[in-house]
């Protein structure tokens, strides 16, 4: 019973988490149809900022309201200039191309930064050396939050224990969230955001600055993957260049599983995903982890083909 | 009949010609039959991604299953040769016959794979087959008898460059062949507008679920070249990444041309080897440059994608094909 | 036999959600027919035709094509545990046909294989294809033998076109003899190996309807042919249109805004407006019917669309 | 179409009828198509007076980089006192690296490009035993001795009689930390973490578990992770609960360091053991005070006071700073086993420098005395180190 509460708030956490991340492909396949597989290098890079910041920063500061504070802001921002800048350069240029082809352009940006922050470099100025890209190896990220045991709940044998960085990813992935609810829903942003999902052609005939409300989604997307990357980083304690990768794969597969371009969609397919992982690791062993996701996720289409919460859209004959 | 399958016996005495050769040349051999296995790969992937336009990036998976096919039955059956024949010529065959059992293995898959999934739409269909890719790799890394996570060693090393280009030669016949076929049109069809071909009377699903069962056979067929050349067969070249290098090189030779994914699989391929060889070149012979900028090709790889794209999003065929060009040219020359 | 209707429409109603986009449509077309369909827009004419041709399965009523009907359950949804309706392409197969308000080419395609597309041979590889067609349509274990047979020869089907096998060859000819035959009765033959997106408009429309003869059908459904053509085009269109019918020994419903050519090609006229039919009868009696007139009202009648 | 498919079901019973099992005496296949090198003269005439080219293939990109990296700084820097020593037969070694992304087929492409392309003398490398099983048929084939520095999947020199290591194999490694945990810690009981997706974690909890039990211990229970995981925490309370005097993770250190840490989040305080996956200076920055207290085997202690090694240590801090990890004393190793060779060698052939290499008695490596036993590993004690206010320090050593 014990066992089965603590798989079921490790599993809640992490879900929200994945949820933040899901969020960004949600929106940015809902103004553009386009699968963006970089998400989850953004979210990398992100990361690294938040590391560089932090160290830049100093110890003397980690653990303070504002250091951390800074860590994400700077960050955050970093990023959506960041995804801002893809979008720009990458993507725009290929809106109007058969949507494989921006499918092509984000495989090759995450194959660009992944392997791209594997390289070690490092330039010398001034007689200190200033690290450029950060090599292929693990980092322990920097402890601007120590995790420990928030609360702990029953004797020493059985016992159910609630992290502080699950609090936090949960408390700041629930205010995003109902923030980002908020924005589409009652914000002219918004309500821009969701005519030019609905058909950017017709969006930008009304007089919707389609490029700008696009840029502002992807800016949106990649800030919230920069704050999730760095909750993920605070739980597991360490950085690496493929981090994003395999995150953001799971995270498009909770995306799809709530049925893409859904915003309350992804965080429950999200949240579904983190339990079903947490559960199988719990229960069976982590090596299957992978499987059961997928697997989790083929029952999911199978049974709904547009995802527990898309709508099926009837082709206009 | 007879006449129809000549190009692919002629194919054949060319290839066994071409090995007797070449053989030779080592490394010539390896590289040929890397870029080989990557073309099956690529020209059969486009018969579903390209020809039928639905979005499969599952095609390691498809791949993975023929390896280990194939792999396992060559390792059992590693000693026995068929008495008559000389032993060349036995081990050739048993060769043969592991390719078409890992083809037709992985052509299964494509069946289950495919027959629940081609009923979804496209975006939701290509993590389908992403997530079947991952769950074979998963299921071959806990499984003892097929070697974990170490992989599978020691398979007969029979597929000579001959062999490999031999089933290249075999799949773009067939990808062209399909193309000329009502098969080929109907898949066309499927491609240009789903509902409209629907109500003309093209069973989109069923057409489609075969074009899925082809395409993986040739990625079977793929793997299991793979796994008697490559002396290890490890989960680790299965990988999702993998996958998408294929999809890149017949997204980049431009989709639904066959002679642009054979293209563009073959440059891909070669263009890592041939920037360690201009790198080494450059670097006045200096092995020490060549590696360090060794480690910089992958990135290269992922920026050349996305210059590649913007400057030329149809792929560099587009949809034409190489040999449609040639005849258009005959035409022109007899008139 | 020429007097069973070869389509029969009784009381259908489709819903979107709240939305009846359709209710209590009922029609019939027997040989010889040459029905119309006339409404303002948003009517729900284009609708009751993608009920027929199944696109989207009704969600009341029923639909007869050949004797067989299509929608033997209501259900919604394309995952894998929901079956009932028939799919478009089984429907196309008994004889129902149609071309769409908005061109649906296979653009890529050439105009000759846009046609070649929906001529389907009949001949099998290995198994008959009447047999397992009678297999099928048995029942029971039958009919999973006659589809089993089906597959084989689906599958076999491919390795002909490998290893072109005389048979093979033959068949294709006859296939694209049949196609340039159509081609030539659209006139169309100058267009034969032309792309289907580089064609002017009014043959994007008169290809889409040879597309739709190639499948060999006994009822035809015609979706606005004439719109977007000028005045000496709709004239042509309807004598030709009338010939097909003869010609074919089809029967014909079509969809059209232009109440010039619909009154002068049809013999009977059904009347749509918003899901509802309000009248039915021959052009002179639709012409005068008031409901008819109430509903054209600001719309300006005759006009072309 | 149906005659066909008789005279194929036909054809295919013959075949099958007239299959029977190889006369000839077992041994591993030729393989057809890529034939040996051997008749060629090895040694052009015009190239005895130029360097003597080596290759090395490594994961220099990749999950496995840092391990490469490591390695290839430890076989420049041989390189780099041979040729100050003079070379060998007074010309120079040259090595030509090549990078395989840790990927078994582009190991293999990297090999027989080394050997057929830039006519290297002898192949050194890889760290992973996937991809050493990757190049070692190759090597075999055409008859070029490979070295790997830090293989330890017995398989890999059982490819054939031109495949050697410089290290011990992962089965002495697992037992020489059951002996000690056994016999030195007392431990009564253990559990162990491993990591399926690595056949090296495999291999060794097999070992360390068989052997703890063979000595009187219990092993309480085995949980499993894989590589890449980054959160461990459910294996962790599960090994909490049985409550272990030790917990044995033989991991690589980008997993360690995090599993170290968020041990110690839990509040599990058992002594950790591990073995050589651990070398590395990251692992202390990834673990923190977490790792403190940890034992595990190893292939060499950096405070070995021997002279030849504090020499090696100082110069390789000179050279890329930090001090040398175990692969890269082993690829230091590895290119001095190959050096001696071929100095003794009386030609350059790979035949005359495989009979060198299986004859290596007693050479003194940095990590450890190697001598090549009959299967053509490395038999040499191994170190037990524990962590030290984050430093590797030397506690033992085990020998076979």
């Amino acid at each position: 019973m014990y066992g089965f509460l603590q798989h079921l708030i490790n599993g809640l956490a992490a879900g929200t988490i994945y949820a933040l991340v899901a969020l960004g492909y949600t929106m940015v396949y809902g103004v553009l149809k386009l699968i963006n597989f970089a998400h989850g290098d953004v979210m990398m890079v992100g990361v690294y900022v938040g590391y560089a910041v932090a160290f830049l920063m100093g110890r003397e500061h980690f653990g303070t309201f504002a250091g951390v504070m800074l860590v994400f802001l700077v960050s955050m921002l970093a990023c959506a200039a960041f995804g801002l800048l893809i979008e720009r350069f990458a993507y725009r240029p290929l809106r109007e191309k058969p949507r494989l082809t921006s499918l092509i352009t984000a495989i090759g940006i995450s194959f660009a930064l992944s392997y791209g922050f594997q390289l070690d470099l490092a330039v010398n100025l001034g007689g200190t050396s200033y690290t450029l890209l950060p090599g292929a190896a693990s980092r322990a990220f920097p402890e601007i939050i120590v995790p420990n045991q928030w609360f702990e709940f029953g004797s020493d044998d059985q016992s159910v224990i609630i992290w502080n960085w699950q609090v936090i990813s949960f408390l700041i992935a629930a205010a995003l969230m109902v923030g980002l609810q908020l924005l589409v829903f009652k914000t002219r942003f918004g309500r821009a955001m969701r005519a030019v999902s609905f058909d950017h052609r017709v969006a930008a005939l009304l007089g919707i600055p389609v490029d700008r409300v696009i840029a502002g989604t992807f800016m949106l997307g990649s800030a919230l993957a920069a704050c999730a990357g760095l909750l993920y980083a605070i739980k597991d304690t360490s950085v690496q260049p493929l981090m994003g990768m395999y995150i953001g794969l799971k995270a498009f597969v909770a995306a799809v599983i709530g049925g893409i371009g859904n915003v309350p969609g992804a965080v429950v397919g999200a949240l579904a995903l983190g339990l079903c992982e947490e559960f199988v690791v719990g229960y069976t062993s982590s090596s299957w982890r992978d499987a059961v996701a997928f697997g989790f996720l083929i029952l999911v289409l199978l049974a709904k083909p547009e995802g527990l919460f898309g709508r099926v859209q009837a082709e206009k004959v | 009949m007879i006449r129809g399958a000549a190009p692919a016996i002629l194919a054949a005495v060319g290839c066994i010609a071409l090995q007797a050769l070449l053989g030779e040349w080592a490394f010539f051999g390896y590289l040929a039959s890397l870029v080989g296995v990557n073309v099956i790969l690529a020209v059969s992937l486009n018969v579903i991604n390209g020809m039928t336009g639905q979005f499969s990036i599952g095609h390691a998976g498809f791949m993975a299953v023929g390896a280990y096919t194939g792999g396992i039955l060559s390792l059992a059956t590693a000693q026995d040769r068929i008495g008559v024949l000389p032993e060349v010529v036995s081990d050739q065959l048993f060769l043969v016959g592991s390719l078409c059992a890992g083809g037709t293995v992985a052509a299964l898959c494509g069946l289950i794979v495919g027959l629940p999934s081609l009923r979804l739409r496209g975006d939701y269909l290509a993590i389908v087959t992403l997530g079947f890719g991952e769950i074979i790799r998963v299921i071959v890394q806990n499984t003892q008898a097929l070697g974990g996570a170490l992989g599978l060693s020691g398979v007969p090393q029979r597929a000579g460059f001959g062999m490999v280009w031999f089933w290249v030669f075999l799949v773009v016949l067939m990808a062209r062949r399909l193309a000329a076929s009502p098969h080929g049109r109907s898949l066309w069809a499927i491609r240009e507008d789903e509902v409209a071909a629907e109500a003309m009377g093209v069973d989109t699903t069923s057409y489609k679920v075969r074009a899925f069962v082809l395409s993986s056979f040739f990625a079977g067929v793929a793997g299991a070249l793979f796994a008697h050349f490559v002396p290890i067969v490890n989960p680790g070249s299965f990988t999702f990444v993998k996958s998408m290098e294929i999809v890149v090189m017949i997204v980049a030779g431009g989709l639904g041309s066959t002679t642009g994914a054979f293209t563009a699989a073959v440059f891909l391929t070669l263009l890592p080897e041939g920037m360690r060889s201009l790198f080494t070149t450059l670097g006045g012979g200096d092995p020490s440059l060549a590696q360090k900028v060794d480690q910089v090709r992958m990135p290269i790889y992922g920026v050349l994608l996305v210059l590649i794209m913007l400057t030329r999003p149809q792929g560099i065929f587009g949809t034409h094909e190489a040999w449609d060009a040639v005849a258009r040219w005959r035409k022109k020359a007899r008139a | 036999m020429s007097d069973a209707p070869l389509l029969e429409v009784k009381n259908v109603s489709i819903r979107f959600g709240g939305l009846k986009a359709l209710s209590n449509f009922s029609l019939e077309v027997r040989k010889g027919d040459l029905k119309g369909l006339i409404g303002p827009n948003g009517a729900g004419k284009t609708t009751a035709f993608n009920a027929l041709t199944g696109v989207y399965p009704p969600t009341e009523g029923a639909v007869v094509v050949g004797g067989v009907q299509i929608n033997r359950k209501a259900s919604e949804g394309q995952g894998l545990f929901s079956r009932g309706a028939m799919r478009p392409f089984e429907i196309n197969r008994l004889g129902l046909a149609r071309t769409f308000q908005n061109i649906r080419l296979f653009k890529q395609l050439s105009a000759l294989d846009n046609v070649r597309v929906a001529i389907i041979a009949r001949t099998a590889p290995l198994f008959s294809a009447e047999r397992t067609y009678r297999m099928k349509v048995a029942g029971g274990f039958s009919k999973f033998a006659g589809r089993t047979l089906e597959t084989i020869n689906n599958y076999l089907d491919w390795w002909r076109a490998f290893f072109r096998t005389p048979g093979f060859l033959r068949e294709e000819a006859e296939v694209t003899a049949r196609a340039d035959e159509l081609l030539q009765v659209m006139g169309l033959s100058h267009r034969r190996d032309e792309l289907a997106r580089n064609l002017p408009y009014g043959e994007q429309r008169r290809l889409e309807i040879a597309r739709a003869l190639g499948t060999g059908p006994k009822v035809l459904l015609l979706d606005e042919p004439a719109a977007g053509m000028n005045t000496r085009e709709k004239g042509d269109l309807m004598v030709l249109i009338r010939e097909l019918k003869d010609r074919f020994g089809l029967g014909i419903l079509l969809i059209e805004h232009d109440m010039k050519l619909v009154m002068g090609i049809c013999e009977q006229i059904t009347v749509l407006d918003h899901g509802e039919t309000i009248a039915t009868g021959t052009p002179a009696e639709v012409r005068a019917d008031p409901k008819v007139i109430e509903a054209y009202l600001g719309e300006a009648p005759g006009a072309a669309a | 179409m149906r005659s066909i498919l008789l005279s194929a079901f036909a054809a295919l019973a013959v075949a099958t009828l007239g299959c029977e099992k190889k006369t000839a005496p077992v041994e591993p296949p030729k393989p057809a198509d890529v034939k040996p090198l051997e008749g060629k003269p090895a040694p052009a005439p015009a190239a005895d007076t130029g360097d003597i080219i080596i290759g090395e293939v490594g994961s220099l990109t990749g999950s496995e980089a840092a391990f490469g990296i490591s390695t290839r700084n430890g076989i420049e820097l041989a390189l780099e006192d041979a040729n100050a020593a003079g070379g060998v037969k007074g010309r120079k070694v040259k090595v030509i690296v090549y990078d395989d992304q840790s990927k078994p087929e582009e190991a293999a492409s990297a090999t027989t490009r080394l050997i057929t392309q830039d006519k290297v003398k002898l192949v050194l490398g890889e760290v992973a035993s996937s991809n050493s099983l990757a190049m070692a048929p190759i090597c075999q084939d055409n008859k070029i001795p490979m070295i790997s520095p830090s293989s330890t999947n017995p398989s890999v020199t059982e490819k054939g009689d031109y495949i050697f290591r410089v290290c011990f194999i992962d089965p002495f490694q697992g037992f020489v930390m059951a002996k000690y945990a056994r016999e030195e810690l007392k431990f009564k009981n253990v559990a162990i973490l491993k990591d399926v997706k690595s056949a090296y974690s495999v291999g060794l909890t097999e070992v360390f578990e068989r052997k703890f039990a063979e000595m009187g211990g219990k092993v309480l229970g085995i949980e499993s992770y894989a590589k890449g995981d980054t959160d461990f925490r459910s294996q962790l309370t599960a090994i909490k609960k049985l409550k272990p005097e030790g917990l044995y993770v033989p991991g690589y250190y980008n997993d360690v360091g995090i599993i170290a840490r968020q041990a110690r989040e839990l509040g599990l305080k058992t002594v950790m053991m591990g073995g050589d996956g651990w070398d590395s200076e990251k692992l202390f920055e990834l673990g923190g005070k977490a790792i403190e207290g940890s034992f595990v085997s190893n292939h060499y202690s950096p405070e070995d006071p021997s002279p030849q090694v504090q020499n090696f240590i100082s110069k390789y801090k000179g050279k890329f700073g930090g001090v040398p990890d175990s692969l890269a004393a082993l690829g230091y190793d590895a290119a001095n086993v190959a050096i001696e060779a071929m100095k003794r060698a009386p030609d350059l052939s790979g035949p005359a420098l495989r009979d060198e290499i299986a004859k290596t008695k007693d050479f003194p490596g940095v990590a450890g005395t190697i001598s090549m036993n009959e299967k053509r590993d490395a038999v040499k004690p191994a170190v037990v180190l524990q962590v030290v206010d984050g430093k590797f320090k030397y506690v033992a050593t085990v020998k076979p």
